[in-house]
C-alpha cells in the first residue's frame, strides 16, 4: 500500500476480483458479500470489470503456473494507490493443494499482499472485516 | 502458389481473465461478421494436479481434497469418491446414512441451481433477478450451515457413512426452510419462465439436438434438456434413491415439447429444484433410525485400506451431471494406487461446438453459462476445432478440422 | 404478463430491507478511532449473523489433555498441524487449516474443539493470534 | 426403440462368442442398495489390444454406450487403460456399468482412437495422451490438453517411474517465515 493515499480511497473502494485457480468457493462468497444480505455497496464497495478502475484487488486461489504472469500483469495494470486482499487459505498458503507440480505458491510470492483473509471459504462478514483491517492499515500508514 | 484466400474471419480471444467469466477459461472465437464460425476452448488454467496430489495421501485426507475440486458442487466429489472406495474395499453403509446422504445431495442441488439461475440472469444483464435468487439462496445456505457447520464446504462425508446426524430437534428448521422454498418457487418459476426478456434471450438460441447430445455423451441438465433420459439417480440403484419415487426431469413435463435450447435448460433446472424439495421431504419421513457410520474409529478404517487390494467406481448425480470416480488400491500402502476424477462439465464442453455455431457474439455468455460450466472441475478438457484459412503451415491442421467437422455433422 | 419482475420490485420496496448491517450502517469517518471506541464499549456494533450450534470456526486446543499421539497430524488434509517433539505438544497454523474438524473426530482424548469465532483476517498470515499453540 | 435387454451374463457371452480367447478374464460384481436390495451391476472385462476397436464397434451395435471416462494406471511393465462404459441408461435401476481394460506394453503404448464411433471420447483420450504418454493413433487433435506449454516434453505426471513429475514438485509451505 503506497503512502499518501487520497481521501477518496476511503469513500468509494472499487474492487476487482481475480480468480487465479481457485475452487470458486471463495468467489461465490465474494459475490454473496455483494448480494442483498451483506450488501457491501453501502460502504461504496463495487465490483468493477477491469483492473484499470479498481483500487483493491481481491485475489483467490493458489496461483497455477499458467496464471502466474496474468496475476502479475493485473497487479501492474491497477492504478497506483492500490491494496491487495488475498481471500481464502488457498491464496494464503495453498491449504489443501500445498504439494503439487503445477502450483507456484502462495500469492505473496508473486505480488505484495496487504490483508490475508483466513477461512476456507471465509464468511462474507469476514471479508468485510478484512476491508476494515485494510482501512486501519491505511490510517496507520497515513499517521506516520 | 495456392490462391490467396481473403481472410474473412477474425479471431477473438476471450479470457482467461474476463468480466463475463467467473473462472479463468480461454475461448477463441472465429467470427465472420457477427456470426460465430468456430469455437476453440483451452482450459488448464486451474490445473491444481488434484489426482496426482491425491495419490500421495490417505483416503481420509483425499475426502477433503476432493471437496475442494469445485466450490459449488463441493458435496458430489467426496461422496462419489467415498462410493468408489466403499466399492473397492467392500465397506457396508448403514441404512440411515443412505437417507442422510440423499438429503445432503438434494440440498446441494437446490443451492447450486439457485446460484446458476442468478448467474444466468446476471449474464443477460438482469441483476434484480440475481439479487432476488441469491436472497433465496441465502436461506438454503443457512440450512446447510445449520446441518453441516459451514456454508459452502460441507465436510459431511465419511467413508462408510456420514459425519453428522439429523436429530429430532433439527426437523422444524428444515421444514420451515422447505416451506419457504415451496411458496417462493412459484414466484421464481413465474419470473424465469414467463418473463419477456428472458424468453427473448433464451428461446431458440444455443440448441443442442437429441443425437448430438447422445453422440457427445453430454450429461446432466444439459442432456436432459435435449430429451436424452440420462440421470444416474434414476438409472442406477445407490444410496436411498431406489426407495424414493423419482423420475427423469425433461422439459416436456412442463411445456410438452423438447427443443433443447437455453430456455429448456432453465425449465429442467427449475423442475429439478422442485423435485429436490419433495425428495428431501420423502427422505425425512422414511428415514430409519440407527447409527450413521459403519466404522467410527478412523485408525481401524485406515488399517482396512492398507489391507485391501481392488478397484472400484463411484458415480453420483451432481447438480451439473454425472460425477465419476475410479479408485484402485494395491494392498501395500493405504494411499490409493490410482485415482481418476471425471467432473460433469468434462463432457459438457464438447456440446459447445454445435451450440455456439451460428450464434451471435452477444449470446456467448448466456449459451456458455447455460451448461452451468464449472471450470474448476473441468481443468482437464480442451477441444480444438479451428478453421484457419491462412495459406502456410496451417494446411494440415485445417484439413484435420474440416474432416472432423464433416464427420460430426454427418 | 409482459414484465413479471416489475410487481416483484415494487413489492420489495414496501418490505423491510434484507441486509444485516454488520459492523456499522455506513463507512465510519476514521476506522481506528471507531475500533478503539468499540474496545472501550462506548459504541455498540451490529453483530454478524449468529452462527448455528457446532459451527466450524477457530480451533481451540486444550494443552494439558493432549498426549502427543500425532493422530491428528496423520489425518489433517492440509498439513496445518506441526508437532513440537521436545514438549510433545502440537501447534496449529490457522492460515493452512481447512476448518474440516477431522482432527476433532480422530483425537482419542478429544482435546481439540471448534469455537464459533470466524472473524480471522490479519495483515501477517503467521501472526501470533493466527497460530493456536 | 425398445431393444431387448441382456442381463450381465448374456452381455459377457455376447462378447465371448464374438472374440473367444481374446477376452482374457471377466467378472461381474453386484452391490446392494436401498431397502428392496436393488442391485448395481458392474462388469469388468480385460480385452486384448488388437481386437479392442472391433469390440467397441460390436458394443455399439448392441446399444449406444455412454463413455464416462478412460482411466489409466501405470502397472510397472505395462500401462492399463480402463474404458468405463454404461449401458441401458433411460429406464429405472436398469443401468449396467461395463469396464473394458486394455494392457499396453510400455515399449510402445499405442491404441486406436474411438473418436469416429463416439466423438465424445476425444476429451478423455487427449488427457491420457498427455498424462500417461499413451500414443492414440488417428486422434483428430493431439495438442496438449491442460498442462502448461512450458511443461517438459518427456514428463508424464501419472507415471510412477522415472518420467514422473518429481523434479517439478513444489511444497508451498517452505516459504513460511
Amino acid at each position: 500500500m503506497v503512502k499518501g493515499l487520497t481521501k477518496a480511497f476511503k469513500k468509494a473502494l472499487w474492487v476487482y476480483h481475480c480468480n487465479s485457480g481457485s475452487c470458486n468457493g471463495c468467489d461465490i462468497e465474494i459475490i454473496a458479500a455483494l448480494c442483498p444480505r451483506y450488501d457491501v455497496e453501502r460502504f461504496g464497495i463495487r465490483l468493477v470489470g477491469s483492473p484499470r478502475h479498481a483500487d483493491v484487488l481481491l485475489v483467490t486461489g493458489p496461483v497455477t503456473r499458467q496464471m502466474e504472469d496474468k496475476v502479475k500483469r493485473i497487479y501492474e495494470q491497477m492504478p497506483d494507490p492500490k491494496a491487495v486482499i488475498c481471500v481464502g487459505n488457498c491464496g494464503n498458503t495453498g491449504d489443501v493443494f500445498y504439494e503439487s507440480y503445477n502450483l507456484v505458491g502462495p500469492i505473496d510470492n508473486i505480488i505484495p499482499v496487504d490483508v490475508h483473509v483466513i477461512g476456507c471459504p471465509p464468511r462474507p462478514e469476514n471479508i468485510i472485516n478484512a476491508v476494515a483491517k485494510a482501512w486501519v492499515k491505511l490510517e496507520t500508514l497515513e499517521a506516520k | 502458389m495456392a490462391e490467396a484466400t481473403t481472410k474473412t474471419t477474425y479471431q477473438i480471444p476471450i479470457g482467461p481473465i474476463h468480466p463475463a467469466l467467473k473462472e479463468p477459461v480461454m475461448f477463441e472465437f472465429e467470427i465472420s461478421g457477427e456470426r460465430i464460425v468456430d469455437v476453440d476452448v483451452s482450459l488448464g488454467h486451474i490445473h491444481r494436479t488434484v489426482e496426482w496430489t491425491g495419490m500421495q495421501r490417505n483416503p481420509i485426507q483425499i475426502l477433503y481434497l476432493a471437496e475442494r475440486i469445485c466450490g459449488i458442487c463441493s458435496y458430489c466429489h467426496p461422496i462419489a469418491f467415498a462410493r468408489a472406495v466403499e466399492h473397492a474395499c467392500d465397506i457396508e453403509v448403514p441404512e440411515r446414512a443412505w437417507y442422510l446422504r440423499v438429503i445432503q445431495g438434494e440440498l446441494e442441488r437446490i443451492c447450486s441451481h439457485m446460484l446458476w439461475a442468478g448467474v444466468a440472469a446476471h449474464e443477460i444483464g438482469f441483476d434484480t433477478v440475481l439479487y432476488l435468487t441469491w436472497q433465496m439462496r441465502e436461506k438454503a445456505l443457512d440450512l446447510t450451515e445449520y446441518l453441516t457447520g459451514n456454508r459452502v464446504t460441507k465436510a459431511i462425508t465419511m467413508i462408510g457413512g456420514v459425519r453428522r446426524d439429523i436429530t429430532k430437534d433439527m426437523l422444524p428448521k428444515i421444514h420451515e426452510t422447505l416451506n419457504y422454498f415451496k411458496d417462493n418457487f412459484e414466484k421464481l418459476r413465474h419470473i424465469f419462465l414467463d418473463d419477456k426478456t428472458i424468453k427473448m434471450r433464451s428461446q431458440g438460441c444455443g440448441i443442442l439436438t437429441y443425437d448430438d447430445a447422445l453422440k457427445l455423451c453430454a450429461v446432466g441438465p444439459t442432456t436432459r434438456a435435449s430429451g436424452v433420459k440420462k440421470d444416474s439417480r434414476v438409472d442406477q440403484a445407490y444410496f436411498a434413491y431406489p426407495d424414493l419415487d423419482i423420475d427423469y426431469m425433461t422439459p416436456d413435463k412442463l411445456t410438452g415439447e423438447v427443443n433443447g435450447d437455453v430456455y429448456d435448460r432453465i425449465i429442467v433446472r427449475l423442475l429439478e429444484v422442485k423435485q429436490s424439495i419433495d425428495l428431501i421431504e420423502q427422505c425425512i419421513d422414511k428415514m430409519p433410525s440407527g447409527e450413521i457410520v459403519s466404522e467410527p474409529k478412523i485408525p481401524k478404517l485406515l488399517a482396512t485400506f492398507k489391507k485391501t487390494s481392488g478397484e472400484g467406481i463411484g458415480k453420483h448425480e451432481a447438480p451439473r451431471g454425472e460425477v465419476f470416480h475410479y479408485v484402485k488400491f494395491n494392498g501395500e500402502s493405504e494411499k490409493p494406487y490410482t485415482w481418476k476424477v471425471r467432473a460433469p462439465t468434462y463432457n459438457n464442453i464438447l456440446p459447445w461446438i454445435p451450440m455456439l455455431k451460428d450464434e451471435q457474439i452477444a449470446d456467448i455468455p448466456i449459451v456458455a453459462a447455460s451448461t452451468d460450466p464449472c471450470m474448476s472441475c473441468t481443468n482437464r478438457v480442451a477441444i480444438i476445432h479451428n478453421k484457419k484459412r491462412t495459406i502456410l503451415d496451417k494446411e494440415e491442421l485445417h484439413r484435420f478440422s474440416v474432416e472432423k467437422t464433416r464427420r460430426l455433422m454427418k | 404478463m409482459r414484465f413479471t419482475m416489475l410487481p416483484q420490485v415494487f413489492a420489495q420496496m414496501l418490505k423491510k430491507p434484507f441486509t444485516n448491517k454488520f459492523p456499522v450502517k455506513y463507512v465510519p469517518r476514521n476506522t481506528t478511532k471507531l475500533l478503539e471506541a468499540v474496545g472501550k464499549g462506548e459504541v455498540q456494533i451490529i453483530p454478524p449473523i449468529e452462527t448455528p450450534p457446532n459451527f466450524r470456526g477457530k480451533i481451540q486446543y486444550d494443552k494439558e489433555k493432549c498426549t502427543g499421539c500425532q493422530l491428528c497430524i496423520r489425518v489433517c488434509p492440509s498439513g496445518a498441524i506441526e508437532f513440537k517433539p521436545e514438549e510433545k505438544k502440537i501447534k496449529i497454523y490457522l492460515a493452512r487449516c481447512t476448518f474440516c474438524s477431522q482432527c476433532n473426530d480422530v483425537c482419542p482424548v478429544n482435546c481439540l474443539s471448534m469455537s464459533n469465532e470466524f472473524l480471522l483476517a490479519d495483515t501477517d498470515k503467521y501472526s501470533k493470534d493466527l497460530i493456536v499453540e | 426403440m425398445v431393444e431387448k435387454r441382456l442381463n450381465p451374463e448374456e452381455i459377457v457371452k455376447y462378447f465371448k462368442d464374438e472374440f473367444k480367447i481374446k477376452i482374457k478374464d471377466s467378472r461381474i460384481e453386484k452391490r446392494k442398495a436401498g431397502a428392496k436390495k436393488q442391485e448395481f451391476i458392474s462388469i469388468w472385462m480385460k480385452i486384448d489390444k488388437g481386437v479392442f476397436k472391433k469390440a467397441v464397434k460390436h458394443l455399439c451395435e448392441l446399444t449406444f454406450p455412454h463413455l464416462a471416462v478412460v482411466s489409466g494406471n501405470d502397472m510397472g511393465k505395462n500401462i492399463e487403460l480402463i474404458y468405463h462404459f454404461s449401458l441401458y441408461y433411460g429406464t429405472r435401476n436398469e443401468e449396467v456399468s461395463l469396464n473394458i481394460s486394455v494392457d499396453l506394453p510400455k515399449s510402445n503404448p499405442t491404441i486406436e482412437t474411438l473418436c469416429d464411433i463416439i466423438p465424445g471420447a476425444l476429451v478423455t483420450e487427449r488427457e491420457k495422451q498427455e498424462m500417461l504418454g499413451v500414443k492414440i493413433k488417428g486422434i483428430p487433435d493431439s495438442r496438449r490438453l491442460f498442462l502448461p506449454d512450458d511443461f517438459p516434453k518427456g514428463m508424464y505426471p501419472w507415471r510412477k517411474d522415472e518420467t514422473g513429475p518429481q523434479k517439478m514438485v513444489r511444497n508451498l509451505h517452505e516459504v513460511k517465515k
